[in-house]
């Protein structure tokens, strides 16, 4: 099955790492996958996004024209991004700082969650606001198994950091719930 | 009375300035400013001598100063 | 070296990862924007094997450090982009007059002049027509995927050697930038022969041997240019690489090298999907072309596309290889833009369907 | 009550792209401050490295020509050879200046180009990510220089301001830093005297900026603003090497 | 200043006398011969008229002075030879990508590498496809004759700023060293026009300029890609030079340009003398090639001979240019040595009688 | 009967190219003669600049690179890097190391590589048939200094040897004459000095020798020697800038 | 009329200055001419030579194939250009320094002078050997008349030697002379 | 007895060890080798002292010395 995912948000939000989790995910279930970070201009600031495909045949373009899903962490890349979505495409959107009224397509799925909360509740801080959206993604799309995202986190993070992978995967499975129906 | 006046939306809460201030003047807020930086903020404006050593370090030129 | 069965890269890291498991053990470089990866790929890892990184203080200096160290016969390499590669192209003349062997990339950016570091193709002339002074070839390797990039570098630095030859690697931002996972793997050989009668090492126990591209003597100069050309017939007949898709039966053929290849490629899933009978040919190696194929091919397809992200740079070459009854259209987009797969259905399909213009 | 301290003339309103608390935003407000101090906004040409500093057009009221990575004192020198009323600096990081731009900068110096070069010396390649620069000190670990600055394989931090004053040509040659206030008035003072000796005539002058970068150091901008004065200025001393004659109005 | 009537130059002094007379006032350069005395002459004359000679410590700060004095907006040259243009195709980019105008001389040498200093044409491709990064072009003006170098010369200042683009005469050992008399002249127009919206003169009164070839919002690169290539398609259209000699009842067409065209029409004339029917197509300017020159003499005239004192350079471009029912033979001869008009009597005259090909 | 002066094992046979009384060949010996003393001709790599001594490896009996115009520092650094034991050297003239190769040449020197650099000072670029070089005298005429050098156009003749020896990174850096036969014994000496350093392991090692170019100058080959003497000396005196301890064997 | 010669001798033998010299007397007689220096590397030492080209008409190729004369001043350069001659060629040769026996033809015109001897004889020393191969030169091919090189020496000599056109037209004309037959 | 031998084929008549010699033992002559050099002759043989002077200032390495 082919899945492609577009990730965008300020620069310090996280959004490479999910990719990467994304990822390493897919690897773990033998799936091909390509991850293009956005790349900006040799200079300081901005904001970063980056494209995932995933698919079970060779992964041809890397490029994602026509994104079928979006995680959006904020407004601007929900104003960048959103025109070019294929109709019927789940958007993640952060709710704390993007009002789904900024939205302008009626013919998508916009999944608004407050991730700040959900960070707040499940891991007892904001920071991982990154993996609830990730979390939200995949169980929404499909494009892997929220347990082999979980596994992934020791691949994709520094293993200065493994000992947060508890608190990585509760923000995952929080991210998860919130979108099960 | 000597007055420091901070635009905060240039200020990128580096906090050079902060420590350059001898008399404890400013401090780093707990807001955000648009491009999401904790701005600083005027926090003992009655004891702000005008000496300028916080404009001198601020790199954002996000500082005017009275005297 | 254990090496892993599997890894998840940047492309700018396979390349480096594949360089160190082809013996490559010095590197000399210029920081430049979108290859960093490799230089400090090489900074991390090269003294664990003894070998050495360096950085330049320049291009200038690294492509020259490359030649100092070429004529010792170790495997060598250095990488950049556009401005930086600009700057070698006296080092590259240099390197074919001498005939050394060396490996370069070119993690390519937009021009013309400083320009921005997403991806293009705007460097394929200097690449293949030779952007420094004289009349001679680089051999220049075309990769599309993180694997590719793996494979084709440790293939670059053994033709790089079979030619005595620079060898030019050319990708761009989404090559350099991709991450993927690869397969490496170690090659057989990994360092080139040490009895080669070139060699600079010392003249101990044997005549002195020199490096040199004066040739002074009356028609020694055009003597070694033809000894020249003729390395790069050899090449053109033992050496070309290629990627044939569906061309068989196709009615329409895109040509294609690079990154933009791959989009081209998702796109002639899709149009062929939609019934139409599209191939696609691949050049690997963008010197020698793939002119043989190309006259074969055009022998029954009659109808080309080629895609570029530049404004027209290899399509002179499809022109000059195919049969003149063929139609060559072209698509390009300069240092600025990306096509996507969409946009390149849209541009195939229309080409597809149009009244032939033959 | 009256404004003592303000936004200079000569600089845009545009804001700085450059990350929280990098010297460079100071700088480009020292040499704003000396091109108002002159009254020189009208009849000075810029010319902008590639470095973090490429923007100089943005944030600078004046003209502005883009130089090729490390070439801004040979495009000044053109530059300067036909506008010889005008006033004509560059701006230069030390991957620019003290690496590629080596040979420039030497041969600028020692034609006694009257230009103002204006050296911000982070010891660090800003731009690209945090790559050595010949400044870097030793042992200071970088995107290339992973295991720390080894003297053996990459040499010693190289002093530009001490190499240009042995020079005949440059008018005036010295170090600043603008890690405290004092110095920063003192660079401030030094670089309106770098663009009073171009005024005057007198030839090629240089001003080395000891400058943090925060980003790539790897440091809260205070931690590099400390840095600065612990380790960089013991390396590179503060002090004018080279100067010749001038009428001291400042 | 009064004007000599008739004078024997050198080709080299041809060219500087020229860029005075034209109002060139300022030249950077470094030392390389075959090209000495184009700054020597400079050196000597130029404090004369006010102008400044300025020796450079290399090619790449001569390119990078001429960039700073361009920008506002006087007229200036530079002149080099082979490794030291290479040197400076860095600057070639950035004048293209900052859309300045200039005239930079390449009298070539040999090469690849150090190579000598006879006359050869192995620069065309690095002239023509552009040696440096990105998609840009020069504009390319070759002579033949030391009258040439001079009129071109001053052709070469007007359309430089005509399209603000860095113009290139490219020649060789024999153009540059050869005596002729030549008639000086001294166009109306001695300078580029003031008012220019683009010169950086300092911004008195006036929203300041830049100069830059950065351009990050998004699209603005490819849009400015975009205005590039509408630069060169005007000049397609617009300044396309080209000599052609006997060409409406030939049965063969030689296509040759700089000094070996020279060489070529004495052949001809020796061939039309034993009756067979040559004529001759010159480029005189290499960019924008005279394609529709060629593709309407190939309209009559099936078959061609490119000859060239390189391996097969412009023969690319003939052969792009002509309809595909045309023969293109070529003829060529790589650095180190110059055709005599009996060689190419001989060439001529065979392939003028050989059975067709097609 | 004993030889007491003979040619140099570490010389071919090959009559030099250069011009009657050009000291080229003075110092070409003297670099034989040194490899000679260390016996170190089979594992010697001497790198050729471009300019009137590009035939080195005519000369020399070892083996030999040839560098593009001013970079055969890099190609020397590049050579060392890969055969450690081997001696590597490099031979340029003033054109070739003080103009468009500076860059190359300091960086070299500041990285401390371990090679020697034979630089032969002669103030004129002698290949390409006169023109000004950056060691040109004040005044001195050239075929593009045909009024003579200007001090406000072109600068002071610059002093390498000052430069290199503000730098960290070199061994040995020193000024030496072939003018006299007692010059010619000093320059021997630290010509040997020089090879030593870098036998020892102990980085960067430059020589300078003021040279004539009778040719060029316009000059009998005895009025150019007399002119070491009475117009280079004084601008470039003689004498070594730095030097790293060394067991003095010699 | 057409007429091209090729002029080979030691640098310092005055080559380059006959060659101007001859164009200059074209010039003079409102003809078309190119003067060729050969070129050797960015070196010292070696042999010089030139080649003119006269034409009434514009002149062709600057380079000279098949030479229809040679002045010849050195051993070498006989070995080197003889072969390439046109059969009824007119070599004027240096027989000061080149025996005559050393030329391997006898389909072209060999007049070997002693040159030395005849600028001896004319100007009282040897220097002036190039104008005497000259002017034969001249009186033997017509390619300009002894005349207007004799006029032409104003132009072709650095004022500074202006006072020695006297000698130099004897040499010339001793040349001529030594040729009539 | 000290003795010095010229190579007169490599000599190129520079005159330098002519200057060089303190014994004036050198001159240069007035015949011709085959590159067309008046080469340098030793005039005074006798009372060479072997120093070397003029050896160590042939550009040619045209001269040899015994003592
Ligand atoms: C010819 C060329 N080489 C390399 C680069 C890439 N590059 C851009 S900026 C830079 C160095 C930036 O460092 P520095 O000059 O110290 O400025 P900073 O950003 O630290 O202020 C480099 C290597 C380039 N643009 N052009
Ligand atoms: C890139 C490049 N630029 C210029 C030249 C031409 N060139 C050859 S040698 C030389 C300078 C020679 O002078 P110097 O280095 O002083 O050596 P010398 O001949 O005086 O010993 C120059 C400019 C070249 N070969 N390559
Ligand atoms: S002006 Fe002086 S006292 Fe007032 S805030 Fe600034 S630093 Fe503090
Ligand atoms: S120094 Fe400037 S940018 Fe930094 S915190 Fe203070 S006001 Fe803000
Ligand atoms: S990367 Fe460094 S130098 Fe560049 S803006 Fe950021 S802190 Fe400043
Ligand atoms: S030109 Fe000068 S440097 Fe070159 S060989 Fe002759 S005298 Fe020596
Ligand atoms: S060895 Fe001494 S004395 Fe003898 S010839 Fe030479 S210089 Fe004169
Ligand atoms: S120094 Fe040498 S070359 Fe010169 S005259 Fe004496 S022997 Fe001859
Ligand atoms: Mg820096
Ligand atoms: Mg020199």
């Amino acid at each position: 099955m082919y899945n492609d995912v577009i990730m965008a948000g300020f620069g310090g939000q996280g959004i490479m790492l999910i990719g990467n989790l994304l990822a390493y995910a897919a690897i773990l279930e033998d799936k091909n996958v390509t991850f293009l970070p956005s790349y900006g201009v040799e200079m300081r600031g901005g904001t970063a996004n980056c494209s995932v495909v995933i698919d079970e045949r060779e992964v041809g373009s890397p490029i994602v024209g026509r994104p079928m899903s979006l995680i959006i962490m904020n407004r601007p890349s929900l104003v960048k991004f959103e025109p070019r979505m294929k109709p019927g495409g789940v958007v993640i959107l952060n709710k704390t700082l993007v009002a789904p009224e900024v939205s302008e397509r009626d013919d998508i799925d916009l999944v608004a969650l407050d991730l700040n909360a959900l960070s707040e509740a499940a891991a007892g801080n904001t920071r991982l606001a990154n993996m609830v959206a990730l979390g939200a993604y995949v169980q929404k799309s499909g494009a892997v198994t929220v347990a082999s995202v979980s596994v992934a986190l020791k691949d994709a993070l520094n293993p200065k950091y493994h000992k947060m992978i508890p608190a990585n995967q509760k923000a995952i499975e929080a991210g998860a719930a919130a979108v099960k129906s | 009375m000597p007055k420091v006046e901070i635009e905060k939306e240039r200020c990128k809460g580096c906090a050079l300035c902060v420590d350059a201030c001898p008399e404890h003047v400013l401090e780093i807020g707990k807001a955000i400013n648009l491009s999401g930086y904790q701005h600083v903020v005027v926090v003992n404006p009655d004891v702000c001598v005008g000496c300028c050593r916080c404009a001198e370090m601020c790199p954002d030129v996000a500082i005017a100063v009275w005297r | 070296m254990s090496i892993p069965k599997k890894v998840f890269t940047k492309g700018n890291e396979a390349i480096a990862m594949a360089a160190i498991n082809a013996g490559c053990h010095y590197y000399f470089g210029y920081p430049i924007t979108p290859q960093n990866e490799i230089p400090e790929y090489m900074a991390e890892h090269l003294p664990a094997v003894g070998g050495e990184f360096l950085q330049a203080e320049s291009e200038i200096a690294s492509i020259n450090m490359l030649l100092g160290a070429a004529a010792t016969g170790v495997r060598v390499m250095t990488s950049s982009s556009g401005p930086g590669i600009s700057l070698m192209q006296e080092g590259f003349s240099y390197f074919a007059g001498n005939e050394l062997p060396a490996v370069v990339v070119n993690i390519s950016r937009q021009g013309p002049g400083l320009g921005g570091i997403n991806a293009t193709q705007g460097d394929y002339f200097q690449s293949v027509k030779g952007g420094g002074h004289g009349d001679y070839k680089l051999i220049v390797l075309a990769p599309h995927t993180g694997q590719e990039l793996y494979d084709l570098t440790i293939k670059a630095f053994e033709i790089s050697e079979k030619y005595r030859m620079l060898t030019l690697i050319l990708g761009d931002a989404i090559l350099g930038q991709i991450k993927e996972p690869i397969i490496p793997w170690i090659p057989e050989k990994i360092s080139g022969d040490p009895d080669r009668d070139w060699l600079i090492t010392g003249a101990k126990g044997r005549t002195p041997r020199k490096i040199t591209s004066l040739f002074l003597a009356d028609g020694e100069m055009e003597k070694h240019n033809w000894h020249l050309q003729e390395k790069y017939e050899r090449l053109e007949r033992d050496d070309v690489m290629v990627e044939e898709v569906d061309t068989e039966d196709a009615e329409l053929i895109v040509v294609a090298f690079g990154s933009v290849a791959r989009i081209v490629k998702s796109a002639i899933a899709q149009v062929r999907e939609a019934g139409m009978k599209v191939g696609l040919v691949r050049p690997i190696t963008l010197f020698p072309f793939p002119r043989q194929t190309l006259l074969d091919v055009g022998g029954r397809t009659k109808k080309f596309l080629v895609v570029e992200m530049n404004t027209g740079q290899m399509v002179e070459d499809v022109r000059l290889s195919l049969p003149g009854d063929c139609q060559v259209d072209f698509y390009g987009r300069p240092g600025g833009s990306v096509p996507t797969p969409e946009d390149l259905y849209d541009v195939i399909s229309e080409t597809y369907t149009a009244q032939s213009s033959n | 009550m009256k404004q003592v301290f303000k936004r200079p003339e000569a600089m845009t309103d545009k804001p700085f792209h450059f990350c929280p608390g990098c010297h460079h935003g100071i700088v480009h407000r020292l040499v704003a401050e000396a091109l108002d101090h002159f009254a020189v906004r009208e009849k000075t040409v810029g010319v902008a490295s590639v470095g973090c500093s490429v923007f100089l057009y943005d944030y600078f009221a004046g003209e502005v020509i883009e130089a090729p990575h490390g070439r801004a004192s040979a495009v000044a020198a053109g530059t300067k050879r036909v506008l010889k009323d005008h006033v004509v600096f560059t701006y230069q990081g030390d991957g620019d200046l003290a690496a590629i731009g080596t040979a420039e900068v030497i041969h600028a110096a020692n034609r006694g180009d009257n230009i103002t070069v204006i050296f911000v010396n982070n010891g660090i390649y800003g731009m690209t990510g945090g790559q050595m620069a010949p400044t870097t000190l030793l042992g200071q670990r970088s995107t290339t220089s992973p295991y720390g600055r080894d003297c053996h394989r990459d040499g010693y931090p190289i002093k530009m301001t001490e190499m240009l004053a042995a020079l005949e040509g440059p008018s005036l040659v010295s170090r600043v830093a603008v890690n405290t206030p004092g110095n920063v008035k003192k660079a401030r003072k030094v670089i309106r005297q770098a663009f009073q000796m171009q005024i005057e005539g007198k030839g090629f002058s240089f001003v080395e900026v000891l400058s943090t970068c925060p980003t790539n150091w790897g440091m809260t901008p205070q931690a590099a603003n400390d840095r600065i004065a612990e380790e960089m200025i013991p390396y590179f001393p503060l002090g004018t090497l080279k100067q010749k004659d001038i009428v001291d109005v400042l």
